[in-house]
């Protein structure tokens, strides 16, 4: 009983901390009572007298030779992110692919324990989230913290490091889980021994990157940056609180697994993706963001409320109300982060449409981040108690994962490795055709891969819902578009392949940027 | 800050100017919060928001379409509806109307003395007598007293269901041999059940929904053999395929018998076709009504009736069954005083044995 | 947003917060609800089956949490009634789920008490309904050409029967399936038990607007 | 896209020239402000439902304190209210019987001379076959109420047939009725009047028990029910080893076994529609198919259901007494029978079946996944009820005493009765 009234107390407290903060904020900024950043923050990723031709990815720009140290410092560290990261890609795909088809063919590979559905889909999660996202987005921040800081990436030593324990533990994780040693909560499969490594290799991230921000030659710490820096805190701790084993059990361990998984991807994937869209954005196009001072809005909101709707995966569930209407409550006002970054990520690209014709990189990174906008919309939408009745348990929230898992942040982290390759490595990309094969096989794959599993999954709530149809019925109706997802997802699995083909022939390619950039140096 | 391009550094003058402008711009947001909040309410409220997004109960959407899907609602909707059974008061009136319902519900029991067959009131009078168009009571009540020419006579209420003792109920068969004598508290209960059903009901009116409803003549003379083929098909499932009714496993009518010593006698309304075919198209097989065309309400209310029964108790003494037939039985729509497949119908079962088979071939008079 | 360390403490210090609302509140209120009476601990050979489900990943497309009347009819289609967080107080790690292709598992044991007709459907889940798209499991079997004495025979159609011998079940098949038979919740709820209410005060809610909108006709 | 020239379209050194005044854009602030109302508003609805549960706690303790006074003594107006809501329906309210078919218990000598211990017996196991009342004779089959009463409200109706009904002055409280469950809870219904010799002392003549001899059941049915062949599961296994079912699993004991039979039938030919029950079907003949009907139709089990879909007990009694004539549909026991025990062949006894099942098939009926009732009957009824009624009326039938079982004489007279009607499915 009193635990109740307390809790009650607590619930109204929580809410209240987030809207005074967002109003302080909101208010701060209007009336400039603090040092709000402008448009001239916004122009901290331009060198003086940059910001007026396209970024060309596959032609030198005249700012890569101011920057071109600072590269070539982060580029080894970038690489062999990448080179990770793209391998997971590919090696995830594969698994989600294989998952896929198992669900409509269910006697195609029944005869292994390995290639049980249940192991499958789940070595996919692992490898592509931790794998892949996690290293791409890694890449991404490597790449970016020390341009926007203008200082040398430190302790890439340490960096490396913790690159071979992260990829170490990570492999170890996904064949623990194939051969059915698993922690048992979704997104916290890989046994929590393997974590130790994990956790380590995590730790190796921080200092250096904490290290470059304090060293940083610039006043202002551009929008990327707050993303980079607060998701490279966070991360880590949401990573060890929720592997600690013995603490957490029964309910209360479901909250945990929802407060972690949630928050992976809101304050770890989400920062990645929309800190690499704030870069890269501007960046290619050549101006700064549209409304910078909105960007404030959108980082603390996100962390204001992205942070606790991870019950909304729990609604109608054994956990309290109280808890549940927080997170849906919660879910919703994310409306007010995802406006303040369209508004800013979107008005920019839009008002500089002829870009996306000159760029592939930024085709990839601002459809990326229109699906965030898109995601985020559905999210809040899904979170709310009738629609969540309809789409919970369903393969509509499979389409929704993959729509900010996948056409948000893989297609953001896909654009930048296009973008970042080239520079890093100081190579033209070898068959720039590829990659607008790459750009379609995606967007086509995933569209038809999101449209079977929405359709399908609100024909499947509707169908469990109604007590009228036997639960055969949800099961029948829906494998058709169990089919087309696994037409969408070879489409999607085809064009990563095209990735890997194209990042290991750059491998091979003989160096070509490099004098072009010394003869533009010695133009100037 | 070394960077800055100068271009974009703003003129900081208008700074100042642009503070009024922010007020202004917080009053219009709060407004245009406001507006969209109450804008949101209103929609929801006025069940203009679809179903989804406001999470309407499945039972309520369940309902809407369950009564859209039933065709005969609105019909429905017109007629007199009684009141329900939760507002009988709890005093001695009330009392007597529950009396009287159990009576009707179950005559047999209830009324035990007086019932010479297997069948309760409600067997025909659906619902408890508030079913429309299966002779409801609400629609009887208002119009008694009234002349009726079955007796040449004014009936009361009470004499209208002493008939039906008598000839429905076959009366003649019940251990005291005859309907409840005039001022018994059977006439009064189930009196005092017709008026608290009929409520609100203007007297001398015939209200819609009164008696068996109207039923179409059919295309072709009621038939015995195709009525047989829908009994089968139909009715025997329930009233059994020799249509003497079913009894649970301690011996109580479920299914009541539709002919046979069990069953109303030959002075019943029920037996004449034309009721009868009106009764089952209405409300037969139950829960199903009008599922038979007319042809078939017709072609098997006529098998139904061919069969024997329980002779009309006017039929007594030296009355023979061409007498009664001649007396009150030429003008009806029936089978009484015809031979059917050579066997007359109408002298009924040897009174004292109704509990025996029929006995077959028996001559008139009896 | 020009220093490093402010933005580091307040990221944090929002992490926390949320951790406190999502996880240690909860936590509390959920501990101090303690396990539900007629909640019996697993068995041994329960947690054993149980180690075997987690392991095949069941819950990925099984649920352990069937909802409210107010808001789903699972307890109409036999999946038990509404959970209570008091349930689940020896799940170690919970199986909630949050996937139905398969239907929610919570009262299988209830529903489904046969140990013969678990094994053929682990076996085969198409040997009794063709539609299933439920993964098999014949690895949890073995082949043998003749039953020991303490063997359990998987009962198999003929289109799914070896032309010799039997298939009989191994410990593994045999745990998990007395994991599932005792997966019986269906002893009286706590009253005061703790799980997601609102879609009875929505319910509630309407009616109460139904029947004013009754009374004021 | 190699050797892309720039673009013509440069963009202007001087872009954004309002960036300085176009701080937040209102919409931004109107859809926050928006959103924080409607947050504002759930959480408040959301601190009723603290005070919701917090109420019920309360009530759950004031119950308990009543249910506590309630043991000390029998409650004689709540065993009234039993009476008329278990027994009159056959004994007549006032408990003065039917002549001929249902023994009174107002001034019966069997109460008279037995007390509310002896009524405590039979409404715990029942009593079926031949039995003297008052020197009448009766053959009739009484259901065991233990497994649907509690033992407070066994006491309560036992007290009130004692003392109300008769003029005895002992009742007996509920911690008596709890011992003599603890002795007689699980025993077969009483074996007529004889059956109560060593119940009653000094009871009148009672007529000779005529028990059929159940027989040993055959070998292959009791291999059938309780260990399955090389195909098929045990019917045990899913439907208990006293048939009483359990969840969507239905209760089989004292079902007619025609009924049985067809359901058997139509789940092999692809009438009736269930994976299990069709793998099943299909691996029995149809001479097993008659043994187990009438295995289960003579077994006699207690109750394994009780109430558990929150249906609305009022509103499930109505429907099943009443009916629902505004919607269609007629009373259930209109068909199923008083008190739903059935009337064989073709209307299952649908008391104490389990609940979930009930509701389920309603809604499969409604759906027309199911569609083997005989005129489609249950069709028109099923899609007439809501989900709530489907529970409402699942949840009261759940709340019944279980029918009896049928004897074989019974059932053997019925198998050469009953033509088989093939084909008029739908």
């Amino acid at each position: 009983m009193q635990i109740t009234e307390t809790l009650g107390l607590l619930l109204a407290l929580s809410f209240v901390i987030s809207l005074l903060a967002l109003t302080i904020l909101i208010w701060a900024i209007a009336n400039k009572q603090v040092h709000t950043p402008d448009a001239d923050d916004a122009r901290t990723i331009f060198e003086p007298g940059e910001g007026a031709d396209i970024d060309y990815p596959d032609k030198p720009h005249h700012f890569d030779t101011a920057r071109s140290g600072i590269d070539a410092n982060s580029s080894s560290v970038v690489m062999w992110l990448i080179a990770a990261a793209v391998f997971w890609l590919i090696y995830g795909s594969l698994h989600g692919l294989a998952a896929s088809l198992e669900l409509h063919l269910p006697d195609l590979m029944s005869g292994t324990a390995q290639m049980t559905f249940g192991r499958m889909r789940t070595v996919h999660l692992n490898s592509v989230a931790y794998g892949w996202a996690s290293q791409g987005g890694l890449a991404a921040v490597c790449w970016i913290i020390p341009r926007i800081f203008r200082t040398n990436l430190r302790m890439t030593g340490l960096l490396k490091v913790g690159i071979v324990l992260w990829n170490i533990g990570l492999a170890a994780g996904v064949l623990a889980i194939a051969n059915g040693w698993t922690d048992g909560l979704e997104w916290l499969e890989i046994p929590w021994q393997i974590d130790i490594i994990l956790a380590a290799g995590a730790a190796c991230f921080v200092a250096p990157l904490i290290a470059t921000a304090k060293n940083r030659n610039v006043h202002h710490i551009y929008v990327s940056g707050w993303y980079f820096l607060a998701g490279v805190l966070w991360f880590p701790v949401l990573f060890i609180v929720a592997n600690i084993p013995g603490v957490h059990h029964g309910v209360e361990q479901a909250t945990m697994n929802w407060w972690y998984a949630h928050n992976v991807l809101g304050l770890w994937l989400t920062p990645l993706g929309v800190g690499t869209a704030y870069y890269f954005i501007p960046k290619i196009i050549g101006k700064p963001v549209y409304s910078y001072a909105l960007s404030l809005v959108g980082f603390w909101a996100l962390a204001l409320f992205y942070s606790q709707v991870g019950i909304h995966h729990l609604i109608g569930g054994p956990v309290p109300t109280w808890l549940v209407t927080l997170s849906v409550v919660h879910s919703v006002m994310m409306f007010v982060p995802v406006i303040a970054v369209a508004i800013n990520q979107h008005v920019t690209v839009a008002s500089n449409l002829w870009a996306l014709k000159e760029s592939m990189p930024l085709r990839f990174i601002s459809f990326g981040a229109v699906m965030y906008t898109l995601a985020s919309f559905q999210g809040s939408i899904e979170a709310l108690r009738s629609v969540n009745s309809i789409t919970h348990f369903t393969h509509y929230t499979v389409a929704h994962a993959h729509l900010g898992a996948y056409a948000f942040v893989s297609l953001v982290l896909m654009g930048a490795i296009y973008q970042i390759v080239p520079r890093a490595t100081g190579k033209y990309w070898p068959f720039p055709r590829m990659i607008a094969w790459h750009f379609w096989l995606n967007v086509i794959g995933f569209a038809v891969y999101f449209f079977s599993l929405t359709i399908g999954g609100i024909l499947q709530g509707l169908a469990q819902l109604d007590a009228t149809k036997p639960f055969a019925d949800s099961v029948i109706l829906l494998k058709p578009y169990l089919e087309g997802r696994s037409l969408g997802g070879g489409l999607m699995t085809l064009g990563h392949v095209l990735l890997a083909i194209n990042l290991i022939a750059i491998g091979f390619a003989k160096k070509t940027r490099e004098t072009e950039t010394e003869n533009m140096v010695a133009a100037e | 800050m070394s960077n800055k391009h100068p271009s974009d550094i703003p003129p900081r003058g208008e700074t100042k100017s642009s503070r009024g402008q922010t007020v202004l711009r917080a009053i219009l947001a709060v407004g245009g919060g406001l507006v969209l909040v109450v804008l949101g309410s209103l929609l929801v409220d006025f069940g203009l928001a679809p179903s989804w997004l406001t999470g309407a109960t499945r039972d309520q959407s369940e309902a809407e379409t369950a009564a859209a899907q039933s065709g005969g609602e609105t019909k429905q909707a017109a007629l007199f509806q009684p009141p329900a059974e939760s507002t009988i008061p709890d005093d001695d009136f009330g009392k007597s109307v529950r009396r009287g319902m159990a009576i009707f519900n179950d005559t047999g029991t209830n009324a035990h003395d007086f019932v010479g067959n297997d069948l309760s009131c409600s067997n025909c009078h659906l619902d408890a007598g508030r079913q429309a168009y299966s002779a409801p009571m609400w629609a009887a009540y208002p119009v008694y007293p009234k002349y009726r020419g079955k007796n040449k006579m004014v009936n009361t209420m009470e004499d209208r269901i002493k008939g039906c003792f008598t000839y429905s109920m076959n009366a003649q068969g019940s251990p005291s041999g005859g309907p409840p004598p005039y001022g018994s508290d059977v006439y009064r209960d189930l009196q005092a059940y017709f008026f608290w059903m009929s409520k609100g009901l203007p007297t001398g009116e015939k209200p819609e929904g009164a008696g068996f409803g109207k039923i179409d003549k059919p295309a072709q003379e009621p038939s015995r053999q195709r009525g047989e083929e829908v009994f089968a098909e139909n009715c025997a499932v329930c009233h059994g395929a020799d249509g003497q009714g079913q009894k649970d496993i301690n011996g109580k009518v479920v299914f009541p018998p539709l002919w046979g010593p069990h069953s109303f006698n030959w002075g019943a309304g029920m037996h004449k076709v034309d009721a009868a075919a009106a009764f089952i198209k209405h409300n037969m097989p139950l829960s199903e009504p009008n599922k038979l065309s007319v042809q078939e309400a017709w072609d098997v209310a006529a098998f139904v009736d061919s069969h024997p029964r329980p002779n009309d108790p006017r039929q007594i003494g030296d009355v023979t069954v061409k007498d009664a037939f001649d007396k009150w039985h030429h003008k009806h729509q029936g089978f009484y005083g015809k031979k059917v497949d050579g066997e007359l119908m109408g002298p009924g079962y040897p009174s004292g044995d109704q509990a025996s088979v029929p006995a077959q071939n028996e001559n008139s008079g009896g | 947003m020009n220093r490093y360390l402010p933005l580091a403490i307040t990221a944090l210090a929002i992490l926390a917060l949320a951790t406190l609302f999502l996880v240690i509140a909860p936590g509390m209120q959920i501990s101090a609800q303690g396990p539900s009476q007629g909640l019996k601990p697993y068995t041994e050979a329960e947690a054993r089956g149980r180690a075997v489900y987690v392991s095949m990943g069941c819950l990925y497309c099984h649920s352990q949490q069937p909802r409210s009347l107010a808001q789903a009819p699972d307890a109409e289609r036999g999946w038990g009634r509404a959970s209570v967080a008091g349930d689940y107080a020896y799940d170690d790690p919970h199986q909630l789920g949050t996937m139905r292709t398969g239907p929610d598992l919570m009262d299988i044991g209830d529903r489904l008490p046969s140990q013969a007709w678990q094994l053929t459907h682990l076996y085969q889940p198409r040997a009794i309904a063709s539609w299933s798209i439920m993964p098999a499991y014949p690895y949890l079997f073995e082949h043998k050409d003749k039953a020991g004495p303490d063997d359990v025979v998987v009962k198999l159609p003929a289109k799914y029967a070896p032309k010799s011998g039997v298939i009989v079940a191994k410990q593994d098949a045999l745990d998990l399936v007395t994991y599932l038979q005792g997966m019986k919740r269906q002893y009286a709820p706590p009253k005061d038990g703790l799980r997601d209410n609102g879609y009875a005060l929505i319910a509630e809610k309407q009616r109460d607007a139904t029947d004013a909108t009754t009374a004021s006709n | 896209m190699t050797d892309k020239k720039p673009d013509p379209r440069r963009p202007d050194e001087t872009f954004e020239p309002f960036e300085e005044t176009r701080r937040i854009p209102w919409p931004v602030y109107s859809i926050a402000i928006a959103l924080a109302i409607w947050g504002v508003i759930m959480l408040v609805q959301t601190s009723t439902a603290v005070q919701v549960a917090d109420k019920t706690q309360e009530e759950v303790t004031k119950e308990d304190s009543t249910k506590l006074a309630q043991a000390a003594a029998p409650d004689l107006d709540a065993g009234k209210t039993l009476f008329a809501d278990n027994c009159a329906t056959c004994h007549g309210d006032a408990g003065e019987g039917v002549a001929g078919a249902f023994p009174p218990l107002h001034g019966s000598d069997v109460v008279k001379l037995g007390g509310a211990k002896a009524v405590t017996h039979i409404v715990m196991r029942g009593i079926g076959g031949k039995l003297n009342v008052n020197g009448d004779g009766y053959e009739g089959q009484m259901p065991a109420f233990g497994s649907v009463l509690s033992d407070t409200e066994i006491s309560e109706i036992a007290s009130y047939v004692a003392t109300g009904l008769n003029d005895d002055a002992k009742t007996i409280s509920a911690p008596e009725v709890a011992d003599i469950r603890k002795v007689a809870g699980d025993k077969d219904p009483f074996d007529g009047g004889a059956g109560l010799a060593g119940l009653i002392n000094d009871l009148p003549a009672q007529p000779n028990s005529e028990a059929a001899d159940q027989g040993a059941d055959s070998e292959r049915v009791a291999q059938l029910v309780g260990k399955g062949t090389d195909t098929v599961w045990a019917c045990a296994s899913c439907h208990g080893d006293k048939g009483e079912g359990i969840e969507t699993v239905p209760r089989l004991a004292g079902l007619p076994a025609p009924y049985l039979a067809k359901q058997l039938h139509d789940f092999q030919r692809g009438t009736r529609f269930n994976d299990s029950m069709a793998y099943v079907a299909k691996g029995l003949s149809d001479r097993e198919i008659g043994e187990l009907a009438n295995y289960y139709a003579s077994m006699s089990s207690p109750s394994g259901a009780k109430p558990s879909l929150q249906g609305d007990l009022k509103r499930g009694a109505q429907l099943a007494k009443q009916g629902d004539w505004s919607i269609g549909v007629p009373a259930c026991f209109t068909c199923h029978g008083p008190s739903g025990v059935g009337v064989a062949p073709n209307f299952p006894g649908i008391a104490a079946q389990q609940p979930s099942y009930v509701a389920h098939q309603l809604a499969m009926w409604a759906g027309g996944a199911r569609h083997n009732s005989p005129l489609g009957l249950m069709a028109g009824i099923g899609k007439a009820l809501n989900d709530s009624d489907r529970r409402a009326v699942a949840d009261y039938l759940a709340s019944l005493a279980p029918m009896p079982a049928m004897d074989k004489t019974e059932l053997a007279a019925m198998e050469s009765n009953i033509p088989v009607r093939e084909g008029v499915d739908q």
